[in-house]
């Protein structure tokens, strides 16, 4: 059991969250909500590695032959967010991808409007 | 050391304010570039390199030019569109 | 307030109008009938919460008025809630905490042995969770053949209309000489990373994404006509193709025999030999293709639409 | 028989490796590469359900060389390689009725695309049912997540980019979510293999440290994956999304991707967390209120539709509604009818969207219940598989929708403080779905209206796969003994 002030990082991870995660879902611009979902991830990102990280202990790249469990931190939470970067990498490509032809199409990066102007053409159709 | 994180994080938070209520959308671009950086010295202090190395070439590099190119299509759109109604309106003339 | 959402809906009716005059999905016809572009960043309609009558239909409307109100009340919750959590959780950087358990341990007494890797992160990844970053390559293959869907334009296959309206970067001789200058220090960087991942820090992702980098500043200094001899359509497809299957096939074979308790032909070596940790190394390099491959082939499709 | 072990991991690399070779292949050779691959895993998947009936044991296999706390590992009992069987089935089902849309929705360069990206979404499926491993389960989803995007942009049209994106941004809250829950529930356990989790959860509740965490992680796992396959109030991009692709891909969202979300749920509310620390924590409550509302909000949202394919999606808002009230009561025999309405709702709905479209192809083109009118008898196949497919969700005895909601009832009278809203919310459904359904299956051979469009002539494959649709659902629906006894296997085996 731990409180703000000791979990800081933990903390700050999830403001960031917060922040990243009311943007992609309120902000109505699509760019502003990309980002927005970037920083969701690299908040998630920091709170999994915050995880693996034990005071006063190095990276685990084993040097100089020594093997003990009680000189490294734990390398787990690492290989995760890897993983998870490159999950968000792959994922704001083709988020953006999706803007620049609703951009094409619409030409408005408002999700409100693009949305009307759709509803409108099925509508005429 | 313990400062020094703080103060990163501290910016960290500053930056995605910053990038969440900015108007200008390639300032936005920007400071989520700078975030990335910052993001990335952090994960040196939080002992994994890995994830440094990662995030500086994924997060600073590759994503910002992705919305990097993404802004100047969207404008390069914008500019298309305005020159193609210049042409309709001179022809109009 | 009302005659003022209705002026609004005019002109946003107009613009409409002109444009469903061609169903066409060709961007070219669209923009010549349309009107003013508005800026990106400045929406002059307030819609959630405010319907245009007789548009939207029952659902439409309900959900405009509620969305806003509704994701923000759960959003608030959630990070009320969350915060809290983050407070109870095991102390931050503390030794003795849940996740410090057998599995760490093994991880970091044995790892080296085990896969060979002296980078404990990468012999994780790519040895004993080697299934996840299966995955997760493929998730990157995905998401490539998603994005070159959405913006693959053949059109730009025969005429070179997009880059020559580009602002050329390749015309400007400080960034050509810069490009020239960095180019190779990036390039030899990115593949020490790849090469090195069970060493040092880094590994094919990261190694591949300095690669990418390194691509797309070489189409942006020398034009992608120079960039095409080395990474084409052709050589994309093949890259790509053949490292997911080489990655695929050799992770089944090394699957199919730890799980039959088979003897395995392929031996982790002595650690800290380049040639060494097994499978590691092959699979950095195919992992480093795609992501380059990849990465460049993004930057690519957003650019000109086709690689 | 230890060679069978061996099917999952060879069915999902195939996957793997045939979506990286389509991607260069013309479509359509990566067409028939698709169809060899569902046959391929369908099969499969039929014998390991048939060696785990007879044999009923759960199999462990390890996906590398390192035992369960330490490397991945997969695990097979009766469960998953049937609901693998039944998603490839539904798959193929609606790659072959829907191919005249296909070729039509999709441009000639990118079709290989779409069975590229289907065979991503196979090895997706694959790898969430069979999974032994929490963090394999994120990845995977992520992956079926992209491809069913993927599967739904392939339609160039502003409304399905429009629909793709919101998509998105619900599944990626929900993945969010989701890997967030995961990352409390590592940091608490410093685990991510399922079974060394549980043994930790259950130690970690008798000495009662760290409960909120513990709460909050199931929660936001369950809410992700909530989200992710369209719980009530978080269902609004089903209709947008459902109605504006090509049919084959609405029957695959709809009776695909959701479902196995709903799967991944009901693992963890089975296995990670074991069904009796779930229900210490009182979120079936939540769920219980959430899919009751579903079920009557949908369906009133459905009743108001004006378009076919809209109505279908706002039933399979309906219907998820179904499977989470059946989750919120919390009984195994809650969780039977569960299962089988997973199973129900994934045959008919496929059933209906490829039917509605074949119908609205009779009327020009259009969705709307208008042109509809006399379609079946212009379009006598299609009408009747799509009457098939009502007549199963309205729950007429003889078809599958009764049967899940018979258990439904009979589940829910077990439960003595939840019965009585339960029921009356499964006879109002009931009473709305015959309105909605019902309605539109008389307009459909309604003889008026019929002067304006000339009789249409679907075509072989889609008759074929409505054919075997409809006969799937009448076997299952008449001899469903059989098959709720090998689902309380299953079930038994799973937790």
């Amino acid at each position: 059991m731990a409180s703000f002030l000791t979990n800081n990082v933990e903390v700050v991870a999830i403001v960031l969250f917060s922040i990243g995660f009311t943007s992609l879902l309120l902000h109505k611009n699509l760019v502003k909500k990309i980002i927005g979902l970037n920083i969701m991830d690299t908040a998630v990102d920091l709170f999994l590695a915050s995880m693996g990280y034990v005071q006063g202990k190095t990276a685990p790249i084993v040097e100089n032959g020594i093997v003990e469990a009680s000189s490294y931190i734990n390398p787990l939470p690492s290989g995760l967010v890897l993983t998870s970067i490159v999950v968000s990498v792959s994922v704001t490509a083709l988020m953006l991808a999706l803007t620049v032809r609703l951009y094409h199409r619409y030409h408005t990066l408002n999700v409100d409007e693009i949305y009307l102007l759709a509803r409108e053409e099925v509508r005429r159709k | 050391m313990n400062l020094f994180l703080w103060i990163l994080l501290g910016f960290l938070v500053i930056c995605a304010l910053a990038a969440t209520f900015h108007r200008n959308l390639l300032s936005t671009v920007i400071i989520f570039m700078g975030y990335s950086v910052v993001m990335s010295v952090i994960w040196v202090l939080l002992q994994s390199p890995d994830l440094a190395i990662t995030e500086a070439a994924v997060g600073a590099g590759v994503t910002g030019v992705l919305f990097f190119v993404t802004l100047k299509k969207i404008r390069q759109v914008d500019d298309e569109y305005s020159e193609g109604k210049k042409h309709e309106e001179e022809k109009q003339d | 307030m009302k005659k003022k959402s209705r002026t609004k809906n005019q002109s946003l009716f107009a613009r409409i109008q002109s444009f469903l005059d061609s169903q066409d999905d060709r961007l070219t016809e669209e923009m010549e009938r349309d009107e003013e572009p508005e800026p990106p960043h400045e929406s002059k309609l307030p819609v959630w919460g405010q319907t245009v009558e007789g548009l939207a239909s029952g659902e439409i409307r309900f959900f405009d008025k509620i969305y806003p109100f509704a994701a923000f009340l759960l959003a608030l919750f959630i990070i009320a809630v969350l915060l809290v959590t983050a407070s109870r959780l095991p102390r931050f950087g503390g030794d003795s905490n849940p996740a410090l358990n057998e599995v760490t341990e093994r991880y970091l007494e044995d790892g080296m042995e085990e896969t060979g890797a002296v980078n404990l992160v990468t012999g994780i990844i790519l040895d004993y969770r080697a299934f996840d970053t299966l995955g997760e390559s493929h998730v990157l293959f995905t998401a490539a053949v998603a994005v070159l869907v959405l913006l693959f334009d053949a059109a730009t296959e025969k005429q070179d209309l997009l880059e020559n309206r580009d602002y050329d970067l390749a015309g400007d001789t400080v960034f050509r000489e810069g490009v020239r200058f960095l180019l190779p220090v990036i390039l030899l960087f990115g593949v020490y990373v790849v090469l090195n991942g069970h060493l040092s820090p880094g590994g094919g992702f990261s190694g591949g994404a300095i690669l990418g980098a390194g691509l797309i500043l070489h189409s942006l200094g020398y034009g992608f006509a120079a960039t095409e001899k080395l990474v084409n359509r052709k050589s994309y497809g093949a890259l790509t193709v053949c490292s997911l299957c080489f990655y695929s096939l050799s992770k089944a074979y090394s699957f199919f025999t730890g799980a039959n308790h088979l003897p395995s032909i392929i031996t982790s070596g002595v650690p800290g030999r380049i040639f060494s940790a097994g499978l590691i190394l092959p699979l950095n390099i195919c992992v480093g293709i795609v992501v380059a491959c990849t990465m460049y082939g993004f930057f690519s499709l957003y650019k000109r639409g086709r690689i | 028989m230890s060679w069978m072990n061996d099917i999952p991991l060879f069915s999902l690399i195939a996957c793997l490796v045939c979506a990286a070779v389509s991607s260069v292949l013309k479509a359509r050779a990566a067409r028939n590469v698709t169809l060899g691959l569902l046959t391929a895993v369908f099969a499969g998947a039929v014998a390991l359900t048939a060696r785990g009936v007879l044999e009923n044991t759960n199999v462990t296999y390890w996906m590398g060389h390192y035992p369960a706390p330490w490397g991945n590992e997969i695990r097979f009992g009766i469960l998953e390689p049937f609901l693998t069987a039944l998603f490839s089935g539904v798959i193929a089902a609606c790659i072959v009725g829907g191919n005249r849309h296909l070729l039509s929705d999709v441009e000639e360069v990118h079709l290989n695309r779409y069975y590229v990206m289907l065979d991503l979404l196979l090895a997706a499926i694959q790898a969430i049912a069979y999974t032994n491993d929490i963090f394999t389960a994120y990845v995977f989803v992520e992956i079926s997540t992209l491809a069913s995007c993927g599967i739904m942009i392939l339609r160039h049209t502003g409304r399905t980019t429009l629909a793709a994106v919101r998509y998105m941004i619900f599944s990626l809250v929900g993945s969010g979510l989701f890997l967030m829950g995961v990352i409390i529930l590592y940091d608490l356990t410093g685990h991510l293999l399922i079974v060394p989790i549980h043994e930790k959860l259950v130690s970690l509740a008798q000495s009662g440290n760290y409960h909120l965490p513990m709460t909050v992680s199931i929660a936001l796992m369950i809410l992700g994956l909530g989200i992710k396959s369209g719980m009530f109030p978080f269902h609004f991009w089903m209709a947008d999304t459902y109605g504006a692709s090509t049919p084959a891909s609405s029957g695959i969202l709809s009776g695909v991707v959701s479902k196995i979300y709903i799967f991944l749920a009901v693992k963890v509310i089975t296995r990670v967390t074991g069904t009796e620390l779930f229900y210490e924590t009182g979120l079936q409550n939540v769920l219980y209120g959430f899919g009751i509302a579903a079920m009557i909000v949908a369906s009133v949202s459905a009743l108001r539709e004006n378009d076919v394919r809209r109505m279908l999606a706002w039933s399979s808002a309906a219907q998820v509604g179904y499977i989470y009230m059946g989750l919120g009561l919390g009984t195994p025999e809650a969780m039977l009818a569960v299962i089988y309405q997973i199973l129900a709702h994934s045959l008919t709905k496929a059933l209906l969207f490829l039917s509605a479209s074949s119908l609205s192809d009779a009327s020009g083109g259009s969705h709307s219940f208008h042109d509809l009118q006399g379609a079946a008898l212009r379009n006598v196949p299609a009408g009747i598989a799509f009457t098939t497919g009502a007549l199963s969700m309205v729950g007429i005895p003889l078809f599958m929708g009764f049967v899940a909601k018979y258990l439904f009832m009979t589940a829910a009278l077990h439960v003595e403080n939840k019965a009585l809203l339960a029921v009356v919310a499964l006879v109002v459904s009931a009473i709305l779905n015959t309105a909605y359904f019902l309605r539109t299956v008389i307009r459909l051979w309604a003889s008026e209206g019929n002067e304006r469009f000339s009789p249409f002539r679907p075509s072989a494959g889609l008759v074929a796969a409505c054919a075997v649709l409809v006969l799937a659902n009448l076997a299952v629906g008449y001899y469903s003994q059989p098959v709720i006894s090998v689902i309380q296997m299953g079930i038994n085996l799973l937790g």
